[in-house]
Formats: structure tokens, C-alpha cells, sequence
């Protein structure tokens, strides 16, 4: 499935682009199957592993590790926040 | 009027709390929050003897920061008896001394604008895409998440103003 | 510039906002209120069917009313880290919509200085020495306290910010 | 003991009149004793005991009816403050 992946903040600049996309294998639906995909790329994504606390949006709403993914969507990945 | 802004500019502290109450006979009681760029934590930073404070830069994530911030003031809304309420947070570049954020919640009773203006900022602290990058004299340096923010947003769910 | 001021003038909630924070690389938090004569609440009392809304007007203890109010601000300082505070109150006539006090806390973080601020306005409503009549068509009708002000301010006693 | 009296609010109005200054016969050394004397001496200072929920300030404190009255004191009578 086609998805639209956004990194931000420390992770945007450790992998090295604010986001990209791609073409999922059929079989991964979760924000965590897709986050090891990913890492499992390399270019600096591994750092979606060994990130501490991290976060992720599925369209644009807060979304924890194990919620399903499908086609179409726009996941990012992005370390805890710090605004205000 | 929008009631959160997502902005580069600075804005007007007084002219937002004026506008919270005006032509509302039912607004009694306007609470608000300003934070701002500390300068003297941009100096705890500093790494050399001739480390001067540099700024702040504020990324966020364009399109759901400002879904984030509508969502809170909903959940603020479900809570507690409010009139208008707004809140803008700027990003980009900061100095020290600079305005970050505002939050203002106007209600017939101060108790319910107090309670709300604190949650509101509470959450936005824990769940609106915002990240700070701190310029030091040895480069750019995100800052950490604070458990102490985490903690101020979790009491909420325990014992908020139900 | 005072800490605490009672005045019969209008006061620029902006510019005190500022203010708290000028030249202070310590403030990154200020938490602040207004409170106003609500229209809809002096329209209760209206009597007849022609009743329109008056005014109120605020007497005070001159003398006392300065030196309570430093002294709620003191114990303010004694229970959280505060950077500036302000405190201004109006006396004698105000209409609907009009600004009747300000309070505002400047500190490093804004868990204090929005406890601080709260803190505030509850000892004030009860400790201050103000007393307000509203002006309504069958004649001046003096505010009565309320016992939810009470409970407000009794539960710094039992689970204050220490 | 020489007592400067000071009425406020609706007390004010009632009594008629925002302040007196009394001479208090020996013996009455609180702030109750006081009300009662002055209650005593008419002309609208009844109210001092019908008056809901009384509040006294002694030279511009806060002080409760078992407060102590010295000569030259400043002793306040007013219903609960409604200020903010």
C-alpha cells in the first residue's frame, strides 16, 4: 500500500529528509510493523529504533504503536514534543 | 476570529484579552498565559567561556499542529463553562525574551478560566506537534521532553475539573 | 514600579504583562487575570421590565486595602518561586464590560506562576477589603459574598502548592 | 481607652455614618466587647449585631471578634469583602 511517511524534529535531521514515499508490502498494518519496515531501508531510518519515546501520527492525529495503517495514509514519526 | 493561530509573528497580549470579552456581558473572568524564550536557560547551553545566547528555533508539523490545538481547546470546552478562548503559538526563530505562546480562556467565573487556560497549556506541552532546537556556540541542540510536563498533563485525567 | 496598586483608573493588561517580564532572563512563564463587570449579572437585578443596566460601584478601607494585598501577594512568595508580581484593583464606578482588576505572575515555570496567580485572586476575593453596590433602577443593592469564594480560598489551607 | 471607629459598606450606610472616634470604658478589651458597647449606644449601631456574618479589621488587620482592642487602636466594622 501507498503510504506518506514525515520524520521531524532530531529524527527529520538523523535520516536526513523531512519525509518520503513509499510502497508497503502487504502483510505490515501497524504504526510498529511499519516503523521496523522502514528501519529495516536503512540511510539512517534505524534511527526509528533506537529513537527514545518515539512518537508517531497517523493524519495528522496522535496514534500509538499499534495502530493499523492503510493505503493512502500519511504516518510520521517524530520524538516526544517540546512546544510552549 | 480564529481561535488557535499557528504564526512566525510576535503578538499582542492585551489587544487578544481585550478581544476575549468584547461585547460578551456573560465574560467575567479572562485567565491567560505567556511563555516566553528564557535566557537563561538558552545559557545553560552555553559550552565555551565566550559562549553567548544564541536563539531558539521552533519547528512544527503544518496541518496537524493546528488540528492538535482545536482538538484540546474541544476537550478544555467538554470540561469546563467557557466563553471565547485562544491560543496562538508562534514558530521559527527566537531570541531570548521573545513570546512563545498564548492561551486565553475567557468564562463567567474565573474558577473554570483558571482550570482551562492550565489544562490547555498542559496539553499542549504533551500533544502539539512543536519541537525546540537550541543554537549554541557548538551547534544546534533539540531539546529534551520534560517529565515534569508529562506528569502536569496527567493529573488532568485524574482528577480534573469534572 | 508598586507591586500592588489601587486606583480608579483603567489599567493596560498588556502592558503589564510585559512588564512582569522586561529585562528579567529568569521569567519564562507569566499567568494572569482580569475580571469585569458582568453585564448579565447586574441585569439579575433589574426590577422592572423597562430595568436597564446601571453601574457598580467599589468602596474600599484606604490604607488597609493596599497593605492586605501586599501581604496576599507575600504569601504567594512564601509558597512558590515567583519572579514579579502585579496586583491592580479599581474603586468607584464602573460600567458593564469594564476591567475591575488584574493580577498577574511572572516565574521561571509555569506550573507557580499559575498557582500563584489563582492563589491570589482567591485571598483577594476574600480578604481584600472591597465591597461592591450595583446600581439598579429600584436603588443601590450591595453585593452579597458568596460561600463558593470561601471554598475557594479554604483550599490553599488544606492542599496549597508547597 | 480612645478608639478611632471606622464603618464600611452597607454597615456605613445603616449606621449612617463612616466612622467615630469613642471613648470605651475600661473592661472591654475585645473586639466583641466593643461591638456589644457600641451596639448599646443606639442610633443605628444595632445593626453591628444583626449585621450577617460581621467582619473587623484592628488598625488595618483582618481580626476576629476575640481580637484585643488597646487604646489608640483603629478598629474597623464591615460585612464580608466582595472585591476582584
Amino acid at each position: 500500500m501507498a503510504l506518506k511517511i514525515l520524520y521531524f524534529a532530531s529524527l527529520r535531521e538523523t535520516i536526513g529528509r523531512g519525509g518520503e514515499t513509499i510502497d508497503l508490502p502487504d502483510g505490515a498494518a501497524t504504526v510498529a510493523a511499519l516503523r521496523d519496515w522502514l528501519a529495516g531501508q536503512g540511510g539512517g531510518r534505524e534511527a526509528l529504533l533506537t529513537a527514545k519515546n518515539l512518537r508517531a501520527a497517523v493524519n495528522q492525529k496522535m496514534a500509538g504503536m499499534d495502530a493499523a495503517v492503510a493505503d493512502g495514509d500519511e504516518v510520521a514519526f517524530f520524538p516526544p514534543v517540546t512546544g510552549g | 476570529m480564529n481561535e488557535v493561530s499557528v504564526q512566525e509573528a510576535d503578538f499582542d497580549a492585551g489587544a487578544e484579552i481585550a478581544a476575549l470579552t468584547a461585547d460578551d456581558p456573560q465574560a467575567g473572568a479572562v485567565a491567560s498565559f505567556v511563555g516566553l524564550v528564557r535566557a537563561d536557560k538558552l545559557a545553560e547551553q552555553k559550552v565555551g567561556a565566550d559562549g553567548t545566547v544564541q536563539a531558539m528555533s521552533l519547528e512544527h508539523y503544518p496541518g496537524m499542529t493546528e488540528q492538535a490545538l482545536a482538538e484540546i481547546v474541544a476537550q478544555a470546552r467538554g470540561r469546563w463553562e467557557l466563553r471565547r478562548v485562544r491560543v496562538i503559538h508562534r514558530v521559527g526563530r527566537l531570541l531570548p525574551g521573545e513570546r512563545i505562546v498564548f492561551v486565553g480562556v475567557a468564562s463567567g467565573h474565573r474558577g473554570d478560566a483558571f482550570a482551562a487556560c492550565e489544562f490547555i497549556m498542559d496539553y499542549l506541552k504533551t500533544r502539539a506537534p512543536f519541537w525546540k532546537k537550541e543554537e549554541t556556540p557548538a551547534g544546534g541542540r533539540w531539546v529534551d521532553a520534560r517529565e515534569t510536563d508529562d506528569a502536569a498533563a496527567l493529573r488532568w485525567q485524574v482528577s480534573g475539573g469534572d
